[in-house]
């Protein structure tokens, strides 16, 4: 995440509301995103092409596993 | 989750993150769709050259782990047309800023599309020429403010789509940054096509753009552009003009066929000179190169 | 007055280049003296370090450039590590207090410290943050007179913001003569108490 | 003339020096502009494109430096002083049409921000080296004026000495900046409008049928018309005859290409602006041109402070070059210095007027940044070894 | 018959005659129609100034007894342009030749027919480079032989009138030099439109474009042209495409509103800067010149 | 590596200088041209236009000079060897793409067939006043490679010769004809293919791990590669490192650009190219190049006939100028006469190289046609007083 | 008609048929138009709008004067 | 093969450039010595006055043009009075029959006359009148071998164009051998008789 300029980007149109801003700052200064609700993710990786940090993507795991793994940090 | 990488992370020269873009910039939400599209079309990466020209979109040449070009302000397109032309197995695609390639690059814009060159070129749009500090582009729209239109733009704009239709390309598209799906869908068209495609990406410039117009950061355009548009596929491009704040026509405008440039020569020159005519690729086909020795 | 060498810097957005303008007004235009501006632009337009070099005089400088600089105002932590070390012996170092973090300071230095960005927060506008540490340095320094630099302020900004800056300034001014009163901190304090103390 | 003041802003104000060429231009009487946005120069029509409304005038932003270094010309034919701003990549992209100004003898000016070449190089960072450029840079023969400021005041000041040139000797004036002294803030005073010399059109006053568009009598400027005035002239880029004719002989050639080159050739003592001190009895002349000859003061100051005889010789004027003087000043001191933000280009013509009377020392520098003075004083040292 | 003179001698410098255009060539015809429409417009020459290029038609500009400007290859528009804006009551004439204004002026040829520069161009299509010795144009069409390409070329070339409309053009139309009447009421209509106006002349050049083609001399043109014309005006300009030997459709295409440059400059200054904003021309109506003293 | 013979013409040729220049390209393994017509030099790409397709290539007309001088480079990067044609107002508006050559360190050939200027001029007229433009005609500082042809056998023989040093020295070479030279007819001979030597692309053979697109060792000629074949390199007009990366900083810049130029002077002793004929003993030395080099005989020809001393140089490469023997015939001969069909260019570097040890006198021509040889029996006769 | 160049544009197209390219050359060498029929001109013009070489016209003057004076010599 | 300059001018369109090149490709590659054709581009490019410049000679020439010929080959009234004063005392001219009219021709000089035109127009192409000249030119002058020039025409024209052109030299040519032989004509003859002569 030290990538993430805060856009807010992959919170606003993640379509399950899976991510927040957090109140935390990255190493630039930014508050970038953090997962709030694992469980709804899809995998969809709408966030990862909205990110225009390249500093987030989604994956399609199997569904154990889905509520980590998703989101690079 | 150190093992899972970014599916684009490929695409990347990660030795040059983080880019120059600003928070909220949509090129980098566009580069994204790109590399996306890439993956999922199967696309010989070692295949794909990438040409630039000069601006904040112009960067993304040196983003891209690709052969990659970042030629003059105006000129990636003539560029890209020797590159395409000396080696035709290559694909090509122009990726710049609207400036660059309407603007300086006008003349080349109009001139490779008549000509119908296999080229894909991806305009990212964001009304303005961000990388000199704010100025009025072909594409900004009326009352506008900009570092050179303190008052307000008063030019009539470039609907491009309509500009390119009539100049001749055979695949004509408008997204924004929030329709990434469609964009990389798109994106992925064009690369079945052989031809001239254009791709117009309208895509926030915060900094430049928006804050200056009292029109809110890289989100809240997001949402405007989430708002106002209107996918309309088939859409004459006639009716496809911008305004600052109003309806946003998107959609795939124009798909048809047309012989590109390269299918064209040869024809006329097998026409015209039978098996005399030794084609350009014919070259790349023999053995050892009359270039490299 | 003297000629003196002054670096201004910190990050992108923080006004680091109008603040040396205002100073630079003051001094030229309001006091009848000279001043050279000089800013540097990175390799990179878009945000990243931002640093303005002044250089205030009785007479016209040919020389444009500061290379020790008598006086050093850091306002993020790169710029302080970037600048400190130019400083002239015997210089005074300005920082914003929330922003940088003082390390390896020679006893030769006078430091002065202000939460700037915190103060213009007070002031509902965290923007107006260099017009703070113009009022600031003006007290500290005691290079350029008040009126000289409150002319220059009004004078640089729109209309609409002419009185919230004054404002700023008088607000940092004044943190200032305070500051000034109390002396010059050892290189070892934590800045961040002055404001605390308050 | 004087200036009109409408376009004066007088006072003193403490501005950079791309505002304070815009001031000079609109004080000398542009009305007009026609640009193309590049760093570092946009600044100056930025200005021009919020200021000139209020002064009745015009700003167009074209669609490329070839149309911008075109459209003023059409502007100056409609009567209209005007000029554009660019800076290397644009340059390049003008040289075609400065060649065609000084063909038809067009007045006007080009301003060269210069920033770190060749091609893209370093869009934020300082250099000098499109000098030869600014003279060579068109094809075929021709003769320009190029003047280097040193500071935001000069840049008001020689910006509207660049227009008074252009218009004296209906050439195109190239006003030769560069990043630092663009990018650099210092006090301008701006006198008031009464106060300005404004050289006015070379206007004919003949009537239309007395009128020879290219005809000249003792100075070898052509009188002026405008479009509109009912002279119902021709111009063309072709070699042309006293009447503006097409005329492709060798004669008419040598007559028109000549005199463009003597009408400034002839008149260099008064075109030559330099800044000269403590040049009699120095052993070293240190020879520089805009912002590095305020570093090169720097060197200057080191070596005198070590008992040096070290003379100062600033170019203002650039071309035509200040050959004659160079040839005298050869004569009196030992070597030249000539450090420049670039690897050797005004040099060239120092060392070929000193003609080998005195050494000449370049002290080249590729741009990015400023010289640092130890390495003018360590050239004026090599000099009096 | 000594006291009758031709009466589009007034319009050109006879001691310039005999022009140097070839035996058949149609750039002659149009002026001709040109000086004709003038007569008719009842128009003051002398706030007429013609602008040309490089080329046999760029030519013009030395024949007309106007103020008249033979700029560079390609840069009649943006130096028109220029002229117009300093002097907004000049009538300004761009005559020009199809490479000049299309090949290297296509870029200025869109953009002023975007910004809607008070212009009136007109466009002798000659379907060659004829100066040069008879290259390729943007307009070639399909499989004619020329100097470039000696083996019939084979790029698409422009349909002009419909790249003008949909780059902003308000008036555009299409003759031949067959057309006389039409073309010299044409040039009268577009004196009369405020904004930026296309006039396509189709034309012979004998020597390097139709005999190399065994189309003929001259005459041989003329009497095609009036065989293959079809008048259609109002015709949608997308089906107005040439070939070498088909249908020529000509017509005035278009003929719109929409305000010009001046126009959008003057409402936009003045609703930002209200009666701050000094118009340029009102420059010109002070007494005493600020430039000429 | 010897030439491909698909594109050799081997054979005895009656053709002029354009045309000859054009078999040079194909012999020298052109297979890319992009052009735009410009009178004098259009023959070169008719000619290719009709001879490539059958030898395996492309020629493509572009819309403009802009386009043309960019295309090319597409095709070298894309792996052809290629090239461009143009004249006077056409090489001006290449300058930008000319600086980009430079810059990216792309091997291509510009042929300039020079005619009168500035401006339009004289378009079917010589002249050879694009000769410092060819120097110094885009902004910043860069070096390149010039070279003047003087008879059609030349433009065939030294097309190859440009494109040998493009290739060796990844740099743009000037090729600068004249339109007397390019109009002129007279025998030229091919050889066989296998007595025809072509420099290879410096090519890399590393991996494209290893491989460092602008890392140089020893030569400072770095080691090229070409799109599509999986080195996935990165190139621009920007200050860049050895990984062909923008890098913005002084240094770098400093690094890039010094490389840039000593590439090609510390190679200049190889890459001058010069005739020299009766050079030991002369009183007088006639330094000529191109057409005007032949016009010189005859005047030197008559100079002898009166018993004068005079030696004779040819330039056949011009830039980078071959000060080294200028300098040193300086010390040998008591002047030198220059003539060239301008108002005085290469002359200027004579004079600076001669540094007053000789006398240099100009013999300067408009343009539209050659010299009278007595102009330059005249120049001899002032020197030798 | 020593400007005319022999295209014979107004001899096609003159509506009446007035005009014929004659057999006798100017000092160009070509071989100019003549009036063959000078009743039938309606001094439309079209001959002077076809020229390209500014060579001949034609003119409405009174009936009385049609078959001399329209045509340029 | 002595060193000659021999300038040919006419009007566009005559073919006087191919007629220069066929008989240089005659010196230079078919006999084996050297031959320099140079040519004057008017001012207009279209029309009007057309002129070659030829030099053959054993060794390379250096300088390649003509100031006062040898051979002056004229097929215009234009070029006649351009260039006739031209020619150098004792030298050759050879004149288009019915497009020259001769004057004040100086008795050193040495006039050959050929209908040109009309000889082929007699072959039926008006267009060929340039090879007729190159095979008058052949007989009259005997500067180049017949075979070479035959070689040379061949070898200039369109392979369509062949047969043609070889007659059209022919029939120059047969016409040369009896003008030789009937020797030069006075300055002052009406030159035109010789053709109705025949
Ligand atoms: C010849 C030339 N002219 C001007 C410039 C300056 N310049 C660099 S980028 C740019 C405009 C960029 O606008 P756009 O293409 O819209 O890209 P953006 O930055 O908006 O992505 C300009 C004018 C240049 N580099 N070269
Ligand atoms: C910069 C530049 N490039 C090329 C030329 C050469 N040139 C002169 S006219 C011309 C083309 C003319 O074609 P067109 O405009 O169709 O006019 P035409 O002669 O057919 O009337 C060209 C390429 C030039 N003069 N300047
Ligand atoms: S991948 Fe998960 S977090 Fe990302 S957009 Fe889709 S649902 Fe939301
Ligand atoms: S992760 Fe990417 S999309 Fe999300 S806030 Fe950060 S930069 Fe924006
Ligand atoms: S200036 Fe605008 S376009 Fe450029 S990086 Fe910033 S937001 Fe993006
Ligand atoms: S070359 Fe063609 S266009 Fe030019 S004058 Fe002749 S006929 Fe007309
Ligand atoms: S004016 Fe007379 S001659 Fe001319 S076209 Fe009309 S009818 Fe025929
Ligand atoms: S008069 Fe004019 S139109 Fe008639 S033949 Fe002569 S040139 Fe052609
Ligand atoms: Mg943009
Ligand atoms: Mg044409």
């Amino acid at each position: 995440m030290e990538r993430c300029k805060a856009c807010g980007f992959c919170v606003e149109f993640c379509p399950t509301k899976v991510l927040a801003l957090s109140s935390a700052f990255n190493s630039k200064g930014y508050h970038p995103p953090h997962v709030v609700a694992p469980e709804k993710c899809s995998g969809c990786d709408l966030c990862g092409m909205y990110c225009p940090d390249f500093a987030i993507y989604g994956t399609k795991t199997p569904a154990a596993a889905k509520q980590e793994a998703k989101h690079e940090s | 989750m150190s093992e899972l990488v970014n599916p684009v992370e490929s695409f990347l020269r990660t030795d040059r993150m983080p880019h120059i873009w600003c928070p909220g910039c949509g090129i980098g939400t566009t580069v994204n769709c790109f590399a996306r599209a890439l993956i999922d079309s199967g696309i010989d990466l070692e295949s794909l050259a990438l040409v630039s020209g000069i601006g904040c979109t112009g960067r993304v040449a040196g983003y891209v782990k690709l052969d990659s070009f970042h030629t003059t302000h105006g000129r990636a397109i003539p560029f890209a047309t020797g590159l395409k032309l000396a080696n035709p197995k290559l694909n090509v695609v122009v990726y710049s800023g609207d400036g660059d390639l309407s603007a300086i690059g006008g003349n080349h814009l109009i001139h490779a599309a008549r000509r119908n060159i296999d080229l894909k070129v991806i305009c990212v749009n964001n009304l303005i020429y961000a990388m000199t500090g704010g100025q009025t582009a072909p594409t900004t729209p009326g009352h506008a403010i900009t570092a050179t239109s303190p008052y307000g733009a008063f030019e009539p704009s470039f609907n491009l789509p309509h500009l390119l239709e009539a100049a001749g390309a055979v695949y004509v598209a408008r997204w924004t940054t929030f329709h990434v799906r469609q964009l990389a869908r798109s994106i992925g068209e064009a690369f079945q096509k052989k031809g001239f495609s254009f791709i117009e990406v309208i895509s926030p410039c915060p900094t430049l753009y928006q804050r200056r117009n009292q029109l809110g950061d890289g989100l809240d355009t997001m949402k405007y552009y989430k708002e106002a548009s209107k996918v309309r596929n088939g859409s004459p491009t006639s009716e496809a003009g911008l305004t600052m704040t109003g309806e946003i026509v998107v959609g795939k405008f124009v798909d048809r066929e047309r012989p590109d440039y390269q299918t064209m020569m040869t024809a006329q020159m097998t026409e015209s000179l039978g098996e005399r005519y030794i084609r350009p690729e014919m070259e790349h086909e023999e053995e050892g190169c009359g270039v490299c020795g | 007055m003297r000629l003196t060498e002054i670096r201004l810097a910190g990050f992108g957005g923080q006004g680091v280049i109008l603040s040396a303008i205002v100073l630079g007004k003051a001094a030229s235009i309001y006091q009848g003296a000279f001043a050279t501006m000089t800013q540097s632009f990175g390799p990179e337009a878009r945000g990243g370090a931002c640093s303005a070099q002044l250089i205030v005089s009785e007479s016209q400088t040919l020389y444009p450039y500061v290379s020790q600089p008598d006086i050093l105002v850091v306002m993020s932590q790169e710029a302080y590590s970037k600048f400190a070390p130019e400083l002239k012996d015997g210089g005074m170092l300005i920082v914003e207090q929330d922003l940088v973090h003082l390390e390896n300071i020679s006893a030769e230095v006078k430091v002065y410290s202000v939460p700037a960005t915190r103060l213009a927060e007070d002031l509902g506008k965290r923007m107006v943050l260099n017009i703070v540490m113009v009022g600031f340095f003006t007290a500290v320094t005691e290079l350029l007179q008040p009126d000289a630099v409150r002319n220059a302020v009004a004078d640089s900004v729109p209309e609409r913001f002419r009185e919230l800056n004054l404002k700023a300034f008088e607000k940092g001014y004044e943190y200032g003569i305070e500051a000034l009163s109390a002396g010059p901190l050892a290189g070892e304090a934590e800045p961040q108490m002055a404001y605390s103390e308050e | 003339m004087k200036a009109d003041p409408k376009g004066v802003l007088t006072g003193t104000h403490f501005i950079d020096g791309d505002h304070a060429c815009c001031e000079g231009a609109l004080a000398a009487g542009a009305r007009f502009s026609a640009g193309y946005p590049i760093t570092p120069s946009t600044e100056i029509v930025e200005r021009f494109a919020a200021r000139v409304p209020l002064v009745g005038g015009t700003f167009i932003q074209m669609e490329d430096e070839l149309a911008a270094s075109i459209t003023l010309q059409g502007a100056v034919w409609g009567g209209a002083k005007a000029f554009t701003v660019t800076s290397g990549p644009g340059f390049s992209l003008m040289m075609e049409h400065i060649g065609y100004a000084a063909m038809t003898e067009t007045p006007c000016v080009f301003v060269d921000v210069q920033r770190g070449g060749p091609s893209t190089g370093l869009p934020t960072l300082p250099a000098q080296a499109d000098m030869m450029q600014a003279r060579w840079g068109s094809h075929g023969d021709y003769e320009v004026i190029a003047l280097c400021p040193n500071s935001p005041q000069e840049c008001f000041d020689l910006t509207i000495q660049a227009f008074n040139f252009a218009e004296e000797f209906r050439v195109p004036v190239m006003f030769m900046m560069d990043e630092v002294v663009g990018h650099m803030t210092e006090k301008v005073v701006i006198p008031p409008a009464d106060q300005i010399e404004v050289t006015p059109r070379k206007h004919t006053r003949k009537s239309a049928e007395e009128y020879l568009p290219y005809g000249t009598n003792g100075d070898l400027v052509p009188e002026m018309a405008h479009a509109g005035e009912g002279y119902k002239f021709h111009m063309t880029g072709l070699t042309h005859d006293e009447r503006g004719y097409p005329n492709m002989t060798p004669q008419t050639q040598d007559k028109l290409v000549r005199r463009l080159q003597n009408k400034i050739r002839d008149a260099a003592d008064r075109i030559m602006m330099a800044e000269e001190e403590g040049i009699e009895g120095a052993d070293v002349i240190v020879v520089s041109y805009g912002i590095t000859s305020r570093v090169a003061q720097k060197g200057i100051d080191m070596a005198r402070a070590r008992g040096l005889k070290v003379g100062k010789f600033r170019m203002i004027t650039c071309w035509p070059f200040p050959e004659k003087r160079i040839r005298e000043l050869a004569e009196k001191a030992k070597a030249f210095v000539v450090p420049e933000l670039n690897l050797g280009q005004m040099v060239r013509e120092v060392e070929r007027a000193a003609g080998g009377k005195a050494r000449t020392i370049p002290v080249s520098h590729a741009g990015g940044s400023v010289h640092r003075p130890e390495e003018i004083l360590n050239a004026i040292l090599e000099a009096t070894r």
